[in-house]
């Protein structure tokens, strides 16, 4: 069996003309049907036979990590288990196929299951309404900043055009409100990780537009006082924006809704198990309050009753006697975030988690996700540092920086030693606040087993990090290439193959 | 557990100020066995018409054949499990994929690069105009109105944000754009860039023509070319010949599924020398310290989690899986495949075209080639028509009356290899027993 | 990611109370069910959760090599490639879900499948008509010889019961004459590998019921006698069977039918493309000349027409117009093989297969199958043995035979350093009369440069022997295990684990 | 590459004698593509009823719920594309799951070892028959009437091949095997086995009593049990603790699809005693040359290509990936799936029997509880009953007549954790709305 480490030459190396597949009838040739000027010259791209192409991509999945593969502790990346029954649902023919044209009678069975999805996160994360449009977390946060834009407009506050994160914020917080022409003022965390009120306060003013928060926020601790900084952000007329990524750390336990943020995202793959990827698809449903609700993305699923009573505003409930429709008229609209309605094969795996837990199930997964995470941490804390060593969420940062000076041994060594030892590696570098930090997020769906035998090998590597420190620095060796020259890559781009 | 971190509870993880405690219960769905999820999808499943009904919608969305081998290949955990590949050494495979799909991506457009996608058609034009917007300085684009209505609305909504003034160019009779007003626009260098689509939303083949492609340049005009049907780059002249610098295009039909709209797949190429404008990931090859050849994200420098503010987009999760699919169903179908499949869409459009458009009162609505779809002018309202279809389960088009006003009577048919002439046939009979009173009741 | 030489614990050593997945709706205790003496005392089975279950699954799929991972020319299994498009066929649901119970009007779509693919084969191979029923080839020979044994019986030839087997043939065919009680008379091939007819007149007698054969048999040659072996077997008044694994050399070319074969088997998951499984399911229809077909395993398809006219005897036809019933009402027949009809999902599979070729696809798959046997024969024979080094068919032996005498490299050795190589070891010590033998069969499917690759590491390998023979023989070292101790396996049997 | 070969041509390689040419051309299918081998296999779906109507039929193979992960781990490429693991070394995953699939089954059955699978439950059955006559050298066997018709009829076409005869046991009033004549069957000793089933045919849990197997016991007699709804094996007391010295069975239910009656799985479980004359493939826990643990095939001195004509059975390929199938669902199910799973399929049954016995002419034939099918008595024949049914888009179950003439007012009907209480409330409603008439005629 060819090891992962064995080389893969390019699809494009491979092939031979004569190795086409058989997939389509015949039919006549282009010449026949266009004029000659509006068809391309050649397209010079290979023909491989079947198995040739299931041969190379079998190793290219081999030379990959999965959570199928193992342990993936990526912090704020929420790398739970993908249960199978998810993609068995989103591959039903009949929701696999529907036309986004289709009329909406034709389609009802698809608006059911947006409408039933964005019904539970409203409930779950106390928002008025949640807009399932956006197709990331970083694509809700663009059409959060733009119904902040909208709504200050509207409100003839139109100088309001600061957008306050805090220096723990992920990037794509930043580049948001670049995208929407807003100025980034970056708040630093006091000195146990959180963002005060008083400083708060501080910053605030009539250029407010929006503070953009997580919580627990990236180093995994929970902001005891947020409601404090809204009511400050507030004051000052400003909006609250919750970053959802961290929302697997809260659910069922509190509510974006109850700490008084006006619009949030959810990072639905990853709380809602859709698989990553190889990163992405994922979907970033947004979510307003009440004042907010009339500026969400078109088109907005409506539901009415047998009576054609508008529904919208109940909870979830049972829809075989709804009916639904795409409201696209929303004259205070943003307008659409893309080409259609939503990552609607993301809304049928969310959907069936969402049945798959119920309230309770959801409360228990936080609940556990919370403990895996302070378990890691309780377990490791006398070997590493661990900067904020109290009660974390669902996740943690470990820091490397003692290691470092006393060994040379850094966050990013520890990661590729992790690597050798069949795990992925934690988060790195990541927030930019801890040096030498590693983001540990183990999740609620590892055993207690799992757990123990990472927090062994992590050990392990801190132990052989202090005797023997070349030999962490020269990891990883047993995978498929060692430390790639990152800095030729970048200086001398080769992105793409081209023909000899 | 609870021991090692030294609490008596769970609850006492995570208790929360009351300040901030629930307010109200919770309430999602219940709480469901597998069997029970398997029911409730299944009915669900009822209450759509897909595979019922015979279909003839498309604009922007296409149902092709997808060889089984994809979802095979696709679905195999490690792929669908993995995030984006930050650490290497163990992400070789989909970094190599990757690589792979910004090859064929370059390859099929005639472009020097392309990235590693983004979320779909729309939003790649848009953020196509943020890099020409980036690289201009200019704060107006110019937009031919036959570019996908749903593509232009997401520019709009983008454009808000950036303040951008967006102009459209009109359609022309034969279904294309008009560029009579072109040299005017372009005279005072007001816009960053021209966007065209071809196909465009009406099918009609738009490929610029070489005059108007040299006026733009002449004026440092970036010429952005659309493609919302990524099959037709397998026939059609490519955007690169054609003068376009960026393309910002859709590949949902490369493999991926329809599925009520997403999730699809966006992508951007572009010349070399927009490289460092481009958003989202990119993956390049190198090597590892024993000199192997090995895959790695690169020009990292401008994406959101390095230069947060200053990156060229706040894109991080693209639709990697998506690429994924796209990159085995094009190893798979190969160049004869693919050129084999864009023939019989022309072919099964252009027997659609001549089948209906000889009913009375039918006919072509623009002259002019089109790839795999046709907009056919009807008697009477669409709207009506459309109606009348459903009632024999034939989903006959796109009542263009939604998107333009003066097309009521305007429908958009399209046609693809899964047509068959039976299809077509079916479609024929139908529109010729439509009651003559309500085709034409306006 | 975990290499594939990572351990992985048994499935029984992992798993814990509380980690159950909820499939099923809750319901009612088995206690309140039924009476406790009718109950087990205990159930002691891990519980896993699902994610512990797709890891370890994951991972034992990664030390598998199949077709999939590379080459894998192991000769007499016809090791080629399947399409994808067979397994969706055969997971329609509307096929996948059908009962074999449920009555005829319900499954004609079924039945309209076992017909086609029937007479598909009756003409491809020239016989009367198969059954489906058999499970395997094996499965197929049993049956065969049953029905020999019921043609004599009722012909009154009892005593009939011999069965003459080259000394080529495949282990199944003399265990199969076992089965119904037939002796097995193993027949010499001559110095070049073929059954002499002259030989055969010597052996055949009032005694003999069957001459089991293959064609080209198990060296990869052509009987070009066949025919006069045939007649001589007919005339001493016994049957000849024809082995079926080797038919990927002769679809269109030649028929066993042609041949003088009386009765036959087909490896259908070797020709047609079904997927080996790791050694199963197969499918082993057994084919029959008209004098043999009322004694075929019962139930047989019949067809009729709109008519209701008995439309068995055609040829394929479209059968959208035809119904179809099962027919268990035949007095003559062996009765049946196995506990319902068909191994059916294999039944599209292959049909799925034919429909991809055709006749002339078929033909080209023989011919193709024929042309790379002969290509790695021609590229190896100057460095290794090849004992009958002629034209031929699907495969070809070779023999380590000198090697071992110089080097000590026996074929075993050889195997074992492909195996090092990401390739498949091809089949050792098979057929029995050839010293150190190596059955090479490559298939239809693979590419040239697959071949060529292969070439070269198979000479790579005979030239490290010459030089450095303990490098061969200590392969192989790059995968999941060593060398086994085989001896330790069958003298200590530990063929299940046990709880402590 | 053909001159490489030395020969001139394609045709060269394959040139027969005159005397072998093809007498006639071959005429199969035409040749499809992939597109249109999919419509064929659409229409072909189409002309079955399978998930269309409510089905009620058991009897051997059994509709469970099969949860998508199984699927998605054996369809793995690396797992369905292998064969017989012969060369350990690259195989030591497929064997180490045969090696888990082996201690599964003798886990269920309460036996110390298990193969790796035969084809199916009826050939397990011959097989354990034909280890039977090896362990004793007798000739004969003794089979209760209660064994699924299928199996004993199969047994009926090894046993012609073997000369064994094949006596029956009658089953009682209870639906259990009438052991009233076993003393005096037994008596001269010439049985090699006594073969029961449980549940049986009837449904029927017919578990030998102690007494009876002591008697068999003490004649050298080998008690084979049999067991074609592995899900009761989850539940009830094991073949092992009522004697059984050898287990022949189907797990079909353990995630393996129904498919129109194949590929199921078969598998044979036995006491150590029997280890050697056990069929087909075992697999054994070893060390490689560096101790690590390893699994290799091992007692491979049994089998047809070390033992040919003097091997215990003749079986090569056998049923690998369902057992690997069987593997993956017991994993993920585990103990309390399978409890919980086998309690359900209980409670439904009971149902089923309750609901339907109510109505009027309707009765159980048998006493004694059942595992997840009962044999109710009908008004009239059950084949006009059933057809009845059909009508209203039921299989109602099995026609007993087919199997025992003096059953004909019978039908097998089978419940499972899939059958809803509304589907059984449809059948309840169905058949009391079967005019009296029809159902009485006889
Ligand atoms: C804290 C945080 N915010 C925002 C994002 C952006 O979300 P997405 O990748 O879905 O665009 C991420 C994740 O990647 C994140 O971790
Ligand atoms: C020549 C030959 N005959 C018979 C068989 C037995 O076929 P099966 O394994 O399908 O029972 C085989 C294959 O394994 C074979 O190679």
């Amino acid at each position: 069996m060819p090891l992962p480490a064995f080389d893969t030459p390019l699809i494009f190396e491979t092939g031979q003309d004569g190795r086409a597949n058989c997939y389509l009838p015949a039919g006549p040739a282009l010449e026949e049907l266009l004029p000659q000027d509006a068809l391309r010259d050649e397209l010079p791209l290979p023909d491989n036979s079947e198995l040739d192409v299931v041969r190379h991509f079998t190793r290219l999945s081999q030379k990959t990590f999965g959570i199928d593969t193992a342990f993936y502790p990526l912090g704020s990346c929420t790398m739970k288990y993908n249960p199978r029954i998810n993609d068995a649902m989103a591959n039903l023919p009949a929701l696999r196929d529907v036309h986004p044209f289709a009329p909406d009678h034709a389609a009802q069975g698809a608006l059911a299951i947006m409408w039933e999805l964005e019904r539970a996160l409203s409930s779950l994360f106390g928002m008025a309404a949640f807009s399932l449009n956006p197709a990331a977390g970083a694509h809700a946060e663009l059409a959060a900043l733009l119904i902040a834009k909208a709504y200050f407009k509207q409100k003839g506050e139109p100088q309001r055009n600061v957008v306050i994160v805090p220096d723990t914020a992920h990037g794509t917080n930043p580049a948001s409100a670049a995208m929407v022409g807003f100025k980034v003022l970056s708040l630093k965390s006091d000195a146990q990780g959180r963002v005060d009120p008083e400083e708060m306060r501080k910053v605030v003013g009539p250029d407010t537009a929006v503070c953009m928060m997580t919580n627990p926020n990236t180093l995994g601790l929970f902001e005891p006082r947020i409601h404090e900084v809204s009511d400050v952000v507030h004051e000052a007329g400003g909006l609250m924006y919750y970053d959802g990524a961290n929302a697997n750390a809260l659910m069922g336990n509190t509510r974006p809704g109850d700490m008084g943020f006006d619009l949030m995202h959810l990072n639905l793959h990853k709380t809602f198990t859709i698989p990553h990827g190889g990163g992405g698809a994922g979907a970033g449903p947004v979510g307003v309050a009440e004042h907010l609700v009339r500026f969400l993305p078109t088109p907005v699923v409506r539901a009415f009753d047998a009576d054609g009573k508008d529904v919208n505003a109940s909870g979830w409930r049972e829809t075989a006697d709804l009916s639904f429709a795409l409201d696209f008229e929303r004259p205070d609209s943003i307008g659409p975030m893309r080409s259609f309605w939503s990552n609607f094969a993301h809304m049928v795996r969310a959907l069936a988690y969402t049945y798959a837990n119920g309230a309770d199930g959801l409360e228990q997964v936080s609940k556990l996700a919370v403990l895996n995470a302070n378990y890691i941490r309780a377990s490791i804390r006398d070997v590493i540092d661990v900067p904020y060593d109290e009660i974390n969420r669902h996740e943690f940062v470990a820091s490397a920086q003692t290691l470092k000076r006393e060994t040379g041994v850094r966050a990013l060594d520890i990661g590729k030693a992790l690597l050798d030892r069949g795990y992925h590696a934690p988060t790195v570098y990541f927030p930019l606040i801890v040096p030498e930090c590693l983001m540990i997020e183990p999740t609620e769906t590892e055993s207690k087993e799992t757990l123990d035998e990472f927090i062994a090998a992590l050990r392990d590597i801190v132990a052989t990090a202090k005797t023997d420190p070349e030999r962490v620095l020269e990891t990883p060796i047993n995978t498929a290439v060692g430390r790639i020259d990152e800095t030729r890559a970048a200086r001398q781009p080769d992105l793409r193959w081209r023909p000899a | 557990m609870l021991r090692v971190i030294g609490v008596d509870s769970l609850d006492d993880l995570v208790r929360v100020p009351d300040a901030v405690a629930l307010r109200a219960p919770v309430e999602v769905t219940p709480r469901l066995s597998e069997i029970e999820i398997a029911e409730r999808f299944r009915r669900h499943a009822e209450r759509t018409t897909a595979g019922a009904y015979t279909s003839f919608l498309g604009a922007g969305a296409y149902r092709h054949y997808i060889p089984p081998v994809v979802g095979a290949i696709a679905m195999r955990g490690e792929f669908l499990t993995s995030y984006t590949p930050y650490q290497a050494e163990v992400s070789q495979g989909y970094l190599q994929a990757i690589y792979e799909w910004q090859t064929y991506i370059a390859l099929l457009t005639g472009l020097d690069i392309a990235n590693a996608s983004v979320y779909d058609g729309a939003t790649a034009l848009a953020e196509a105009v943020i890099m020409a917007v980036n690289a201009t300085g200019r704060k107006a684009v110019l937009v031919s109105s036959a570019v996908h209505p749903n593509y232009r609305a997401v520019l709009r909504t983008y454009a808000e944000g950036l303040d951008l003034t967006v102009d459209e160019l009109p359609y022309g009779a034969d279904g294309r754009t008009d560029l009579s007003s072109l040299d005017a626009a372009l005279a005072d260098q007001r816009y960053a860039a021209v966007v065209v689509q071809s196909p465009n939303f009406f099918g009609a083949i738009d490929a610029l023509p070489a005059g108007a492609a040299q006026k733009i340049k002449a004026t440092k005009t970036v010429l952005i070319g659309v493609v919302a049907e990524a099959m037709s780059l397998a026939a059609l002249a490519t955007p690169a010949s054609w003068g376009a610098d960026i393309c910002a295009g859709e590949a949902q039909s490369f493999g991926n599924a329809i599925a009520y709209g997403g999730p699809h797949v966006g992508f951007i190429a572009a010349t070399t020398e927009h490289m460092r404008r481009i958003p989202g990931r990119l993956v390049g090859k190198s090597v590892d310290i024993n000199g192997k050849t090995a895959y790695v994200l690169t020009l990292q420098a401008r994406e959101q989690h390095i230069r947060r503010e200053k990156a060229t987009s706040n894109i991080c999760t693209n639709q990697a899986h998506c690429a994924l699919c796209a990159t085995v169903y094009l190893a798979a179908m190969g160049k004869t495949g693919l050129r084999d499949c864009a023939a019989l869409n022309v072919a099964r459009t252009n027997e659609l075209r001549e089948k209906v458009t000889k009913l009375d009162g039918f006919g072509a609505r623009f002259t002019g080639p089109t790839f795999n779809e046709v907009v056919v002018r009807v008697p009477g309202r669409a709207a009506d028509v459309l109606e009348a279809l459903e009632q024999k389960k034939i989903l006959g088009g796109i009542d263009l009356a939604r998107f333009y006003p003066e097309l009521e009577d305007c429908i958009l048919m399209t046609a693809t290899e899964l047509t068959s002439s039976a299809d077509v046939d079916r479609l024929v009979t139908a529109l010729s027993e439509i009651p003559v009173r309500a085709a034409a009741r306006v």
